[in-house]
């Protein structure tokens, strides 16, 4: 195994970590904001790390810059949307969730 | 080998889940994004069936502007039936006022 | 190499699996937006992965698809996707508490 | 057009030398879409060369050409500031959700902002959503309403290093608060 394969790797193995992170605070959290912050963050930084990986693996730089347009537009595309999903949820009057104690 | 078939029973548990769910959805909204769901799963399967441009065609059309489409849909049902219902509340409001009128005009 | 690409892409379609259960159990539009904004992140993810898998570039292009959906069915659900609720007393009250 | 002798006449509109750079900018751009997505086939360049001229009028036909203010080294700046916050986010929500008791404390956080160009303040909003403990629920009236996971971390120090930042970009000078 090349140390190139090796680093693919690890940089999947991350990429998955991140995901599994946003998907268990999607699960798990208490409320729409805190479950968008899980999704957006969690998530973009997994699909970077896999791109990244991928990157490593395709052949052309067109192929790298094509995963890169993927990239930009899935994170600003997601910004936006968590956004949009936190105005929504402020126009239908969800108060944000408070520890009670 | 039997990575890829874990991966085609995970995805076809899916896919028919999210079907059953779609169709007994209890409010036409929740039902929409499960044919939203429903479409970007589909088009994994056409992936799996080494068809990509027919992967891309239920991606963008199938799912997407489908999708799109129907939620705009709703919104226009909505907003009739709201003006329906507005309309049917002003009609008992009147009729209500004449016969008012009328019972005065009795006494 | 293959075989651990095919790995990650089914622990991705487990997580997209979980949040289907999201969907289903969630009672707000917004939870279900998430899930959409989930679905397009994931799925990319997928895709690129089973790119790397059978060496087809083509499925890229159905990645790229993706991201541009994902946005695009974000924006339209904010839009369309719930009642619209004008600002009232409670959301007033509410962006009075934050001053 | 006040620049009269720099001026270069693109149909019946003359543009100063910074719009006509502006024009050329977007056409690079288009080429270079076109590139990634023909994952560079020369012989698409047949179809490549109408369709990113076509583009580029389209795109001018919808804004008018604009003159670019980006500073390459705010941008730079900016970028990297951008990737480890990034970066940073995700270690810090992976670290709160994996602990048996989610350790959270939100609440919604009113941020004025000093940066008055709302394309500044656009790229402001929605970086704050992809950085630690910070997400942008609203952006009306020069406010950014932000709902923090963490009441008690350093939101406004950070939003205020970020508008810095972001001000960068655009060479903006902003003025220290008066509070």
């Amino acid at each position: 195994m090349s140390l190139i394969d090796l680093i693919t790797i690890l940089l999947i193995g991350a990429g998955c970590f991140f995901f599994l992170a946003g998907t268990l605070g999607l699960l798990r959290l208490p409320d729409v904001f805190t479950r968008s912050h899980a999704i957006t963050k969690a998530d973009n930084v997994g699909l970077m790390l896999i791109m990244l990986a991928a990157a490593l693996q395709v052949e052309t730089w067109a192929t790298r810059f094509k995963l890169g347009l993927i990239w930009i537009l899935t994170l600003t595309a997601s910004a936006t949307v968590a956004h949009l999903i936190g105005r929504a949820a402020l126009n239908a009057e969800q108060k944000p969730w408070e520890e009670s104690t | 080998m039997t990575l890829q078939l874990a991966f085609d029973v995970v995805l076809i548990v899916t896919l028919v889940t999210c079907a059953w769910a779609a169709l007994t959805a209890p409010d036409l909204l929740r039902s929409v994004v499960l044919f939203i769901a429903f479409g970007l799963l589909l088009s994994f399967v056409w992936v799996r069936l080494q068809a990509p441009d027919v992967a891309l065609a239920e991606a963008a059309v199938g799912s997407g502007l489908t999708g799109a489409l129907l939620l705009s849909t709703l919104n226009v049902m909505r907003q009739k039936e709201a003006q329906i219902a507005q309309e049917s509340t002003d009609a008992a409001r009147e009729s209500e006022s004449e016969q008012e009128v009328a019972v005065a005009q009795d006494s | 190499m293959s075989a651990f690409f095919q790995l990650a892409a089914l622990f991705l379609l487990l997580n997209v699996g979980a949040g289907l259960l999201r969907i289903l159990r969630g009672r707000t539009t917004a939870d279900r937006l998430l899930a959409v904004q989930l679905f397009g992140t994931t799925g990319t993810a997928i895709l690129i992965l089973l790119s790397l898998a059978t060496g087809e570039s083509a499925y890229q292009t159905i990645a790229l698809v993706f991201a541009i959906l994902a946005g695009v069915l974000g924006i339209v659900f904010a839009r369309y996707g719930q009642p619209s609720a004008p600002a009232s007393a409670q959301s007033q009250e509410l962006k009075h508490e934050l001053n | 057009m006040h620049d009269t002798e720099k001026a270069v006449s693109v149909g019946r509109r003359r543009l100063t030398w910074q719009q006509s750079l502006d024009v050329l900018l977007r056409g690079a751009t288009f080429a270079a879409l076109w590139w990634i997505l023909t994952e560079g086939d020369n012989a698409a360049w047949v179809l490549g060369i109408p369709s990113v001229a076509a583009a580029t009028l389209i795109s001018l036909a919808f804004v008018p050409p604009t003159v670019w203010q980006v500073r390459p080294f705010g941008a730079l700046r900016f970028g990297l500031y951008f990737l480890s916050k990034s970066l940073l986010s995700s270690v810090d929500v992976a670290r709160r959700v994996f602990q048996p008791h989610i350790p959270i404390k939100p609440r919604l956080v009113r941020y004025p902002l000093r940066v008055r160009e709302v394309k500044a303040q656009v790229i402001v909003a929605n970086s704050a959503s992809l950085m630690p403990g910070t997400l942008s629920v609203n952006l009306a009236d020069d406010v950014l309403t932000i709902h923090a996971l963490d009441v008690n971390a350093p939101i406004r120090e950070e939003l205020g290093i970020l508008e810095e930042r972001v001000a960068g970009i655009f060479g903006i000078r902003l003025e220290e608060r008066t509070e």
